[in-house]
């Protein structure tokens, strides 16, 4: 009978919170979001069964000894797995089309707007009653607005550890709604002439471009912003050992391997971020309300300066690239693509629009870099 | 603490022995109906297969992932453009109108 | 000379202990088995390659600032390894022979009786003079009998692990030995006649359910035994990925790279345990002894349900496969195929006994969260 | 540290807004030049390719790698190897000269 | 104002020092012989791009809390890292040519004489004013002589962790360099007849003798120089794993995958040692310096033993294949069969160089086990 | 502790010079001894090849591993079943006998 006691008292029934379900539930959201609507599953299934894991009662998986907080400490407190995932970004990433026509680098810097807007619509919010988001909550959440993870993640772990699961779900699911959220935005700021503008083929770019690059953005970086240099500094070293061609076995393992592992590991970490205290408060509906408008307003943002690029240029510039300027690689610039052959079938922008769409990635990494100096 | 005896061991371990395969078997038995519930479950409501598929939702959901699906989708868009690109440089190979 | 000195004092020669020297035989012992005999290479190999690092005087392997200290502390003491190898695992598993014949879940059911009976055979050898078995030690001891390693060592690692050197090479052993230990028992009882019973085919199971059932076996657990939780959990999680098809790309990883690394590690990291103090006692001849006795009982018990079951089924089975149901995926189905083509040459059983295979290591996984709930 | 009043802080979300953004703009317009200042200087020292490639360097740049390029270079030469010695044998299959 | 003023003071420019400028080229350099110069890129270029990110002022790469700061902990302050790779590097040898020939091990033994006679040099050079070697820097300076880059970061990591940067450079560069090294001191120490010997084929090595060779070297390491087994035993473990033929999925992980991460973190963490005050020293050209002599040195002996050898040998012996002695695997072997095929187009030495070539492997790593033993 | 001088380290480095040459030669000589023991040693006890290997042991050895093997052996093995189950489906597509 005392057996059959303590094994009533060791199931999770009597233990459970409300709070925990509620959690769980929303652990049972993204499972279903990644598998089901495969919204950015590589994140969000392992945020998911995180979620699930570190609410279940007594198990203790994110308590001293369990397997999510040594995860989390020894990957995300450090920064260690979003610089990796970093690297191996950059160990994909191709600017070739960046390279070909630089100055699609304004619309990855004009549609960072999303992010500086949204810190300030965050502060704005401090007005209602309830919330009260410190200058380095705002900025963690604003950095939603880069749409981009891995920044997303390292910004919130530096300056905002409480909100980084909300912020993590909200960049994620956001990334994963690009479709949905950018195109109405890019069509209410554009006529119909403007997107069927065709855009000239661009040139081909050499080898040691693509191999000086890496090293001119880095000095650049180390030069005027080395706040910015641990995201930019491991983007970098990724993309380098691509271009450079001497170390394919390294930059393979980078990209493919070694990303997965850190993968699988910083969703799980993130997940356990996703406790009731942290989670169920009125913070996280701002942090999505927030995450939405910064979207939008980066997506708004980027297509407004590709609209001003083109008056000043003697080249055609289809407006509709600068959406592709929020990064969300390389959701946008397919986006970018569709809603322009919408407008014209015979035009393919999506390799314009790659300039702006890894110009983006580059563009939140610098505004991470600027906030971490300006209020970390 | 003192060590219990042998005997309080031994009804220790058996009560052990009766509790724990009493709880496996419950618990595999209750994972037997869920198994049979579901197959129940997916018979009843089956996949609205080409319908949700079809929907425009599907194209970015194949793409979705930022930090690691890139190389591939990446590769993939820059096939599609490139097949693009190449054709539009033959029609004449005239210079880009400016 | 001088030097010579020193020199003669740093070999090896001068402090080698007789039981050092025998560790390192137990060593070379493990490789035998691991290469000559393919006995579970995988993990034996480096098992005994451990044991004979461990063992070497002056080398301090195993010591504070020692290579095999820093892997166990790490993968080991805190769990990680062997939840990390469960979830490749759990990558690598297909349940749909289960899902298409549930009712094979009371074999894997059955076959934990070997655990439990050898729980109590392990106290009543404390009557005989020298064995001193806790409690915690009986548990880990007969977790042997679940036939399954990452389990076995994720339990020894938590309720006693100064034993768990000799319970995990028990285990793989006895994992090794299925194929000499099953058959005597499964003909001795049973009828040729149903040893040659035909079963049916197995229904085709949708991706649906298999991606389901995952969360069905993790919501089950966490309701009702949350000390199962991190193993069920991440074997879970392994699962999901696989099935899911959403992330093949890390469901790869983690059932190849990431479980080969962790493999590695995690063998030399049992081997750094095979010291002469914790090995070269009387308590590991009865942890040897009792290994087997639990084996034996495990595939027993699984035979005698799977005839019960068959006696009140309206569909043909085969009590062979209830043999399968002490895990050690995939060799225990292996051998029931091979016994049931003795008896019949065109009968083939694999199918039907990869369903309680894999229950069985659904069954130990949590009759090992029962035993951390209990005695933990 | 007492909290700073929403009009405070506002003032310094909104010089936040300004100097983050002319930031941005700025880093990424150098980033702008930069980029066609490489493509000039690309441009104006071409690649000595044929030339710097066919110096004798190259053959054990190509190998370089003690630590992790073993195993395919040591195939490559293994294969070579082999290829002389199978030969070798070959040629009347006589014992190796004493 | 105030902003653009903490904004500037953010920026690195009002904070550089002069030698983190230097160090900076020094980093570029690194790169462009990496990829430029292809000298041994694999670790050449993440050493550089480590050396640059950590002399950015600011950006705390190497301070508690830095990124490069935990990778250096974990892994090379351990000792975990060189071990990784050694293990991995064995998977990756071949013995054939050693086995089918053992008095090459002689070459190999011969060749480590650069190691001890640059030890002597460095104890020596404290007789010039600005230099003041203790006996631990100047064995972990001699073994650069080891031309075996893991080697080198291991003992420098335990005996002269702040010349650590410095001699791994100068291992991997005189190691890149060996082409231009090796060939005027073989051809000064031969005759034209001597380099046209051509030598009998080589046996064929069984499997079996294969499998006992790693096992026969670490027993003879365990007994007579147990501060050799980290090295030679993960050494053996990698090979042991590749020659069984039972653990291939072990084996071609620790030679791909595994080894692939490791040398991006060791490379990075190598990198980070290379600040200005442990960098810009007159040590750092003693160091140099005495690497080139050890190169050399190395190569006259394996030559002249080679010669010696061949004197009492009844089979001839090419003199060249003593200069792949020094290890700096493979690429001491090509350059030896280049250089014969100079004398001889139809000489092909590889296979006999090859012999030699991972003697010196072993050699190195048990010289330094010696050192560890006599100076440690 | 004082540095010894220039003269008294020299001599340390010397002694270090003659007995780690010496361990070195040692070492590498006693392993071409052991090396030419094993190929004696093999040549003597040859590998019973085909007999070991046709015992029935190997089947269960070539799958032993539970915790990695189990991909490929699981696939294997379903194709075996799959196989036969096909065939046996084949044979006249009969209901199965109840
Ligand atoms: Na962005
Ligand atoms: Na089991
Ligand atoms: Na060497």
């Amino acid at each position: 009978m005392e057996k059959l006691q303590i094994l009533w008292q060791s199931t999770a029934i009597p233990h459970f919170e409300m709070g925990q379900i509620i959690m769980m539930l929303v652990g049972f959201g993204l499972l279903y979001l990644a598998i089901v609507k495969k919204f950015e599953p590589l994140l969000l299934l392992p945020i998911g069964f995180g979620a699930l894991l570190t609410n279940i009662p007594l198990a203790g998986f994110s308590e001293v000894g369990g397997l999510l907080h040594y995860i989390y400490y020894v990957g995300v407190d450090t920064g260690i797995f979003p610089l990796l995932i970093f690297m191996g970004v950059g160990a994909m990433t191709d600017f070739g089309a960046l390279i070909a026509n630089p100055r699609t680098l304004l619309l990855g810097a004009a549609a960072q707007f999303g992010i500086f807007a949204t810190l300030f619509g965050a502060i704005a919010l401090n007005a209602v009653p309830g919330f009260e988001f410190s200058l380095q909550d705002a900025a963690a959440i604003a950095i939603i607005g880069g749409a981009d993870g891995p920044t997303a993640i390292f910004l919130a772990s530096k300056l905002a550890p409480e909100l980084l699961g909300a912020i993590a779900v909200a960049a994620y699911s956001y990334m994963a709604l690009v479709p949905i959220i950018q195109p109405p935005i890019m069509k209410a700021l554009t006529t119909p002439e403007e997107r069927e503008i065709k855009m000239n083929q661009l040139r081909v770019v050499s080898k040691r471009e693509k191999i000086i690059f890496p090293l001119a953005v880095l000095f650049l970086t180390i030069l005027v912003l080395p706040s910015a240099t641990p995201l930019v500094g491991m983007f970098c070293l990724g993309n380098l050992m691509k271009e450079s061609g001497v170390v394919d076995r390294l930059s393979n393992t980078a990209q493919n391997e070694l990303i997965n592992i850190v993968t699988i590991f910083l969703g799980l970490a993130v997940g356990s971020k996703l406790s009731s205290e942290a989670f169920l408060t009125v913070e996280t509906l701002g942090i999505l309300g927030l995450g939405a408008v910064a979207f939008s307003i980066g997506t708004a943002a980027g297509v407004i300066m590709a609209k001003i690029l083109g008056k000043f240029s003697k080249e055609p510039i289809n407006p509709l690239i600068g959406a592709a300027g929020v990064s969300a690689v390389p959701m946008a610039a397919r986006v970018v693509n569709k809603v322009g052959l919408e407008a014209n079938p015979h035009n393919f922008l999506l390799m314009h629009a790659m300039g702006p769409n890894v110009a983006g990635v580059l563009g939140s990494a610098v505004a991470a870099g600027i906030l971490l100096a300006l209020v970390g | 603490m003192n060590t219990p005896s042998i005997s309080e061991q031994l009804l220790e371990a058996g009560s052990l022995l009766v509790v724990g395969m009493s709880s496996v078997f419950i618990f595999l038995s209750v994972l037997i109906v869920s198994v049979k519930l579901i197959a129940k479950f997916v018979e009843a409501f089956p996949e609205p297969a080409a319908t949700t598929y079809a929907t425009p939702r599907r194209a970015p959901a194949a793409s979705a992932n930022h930090s690691a699906n890139h190389a591939v989708t990446n590769q993939q868009d820059v096939i599609t453009a490139i097949t693009h690109a190449v054709s539009a440089y033959r029609q004449g190979n005239q210079p880009p109108s400016k």
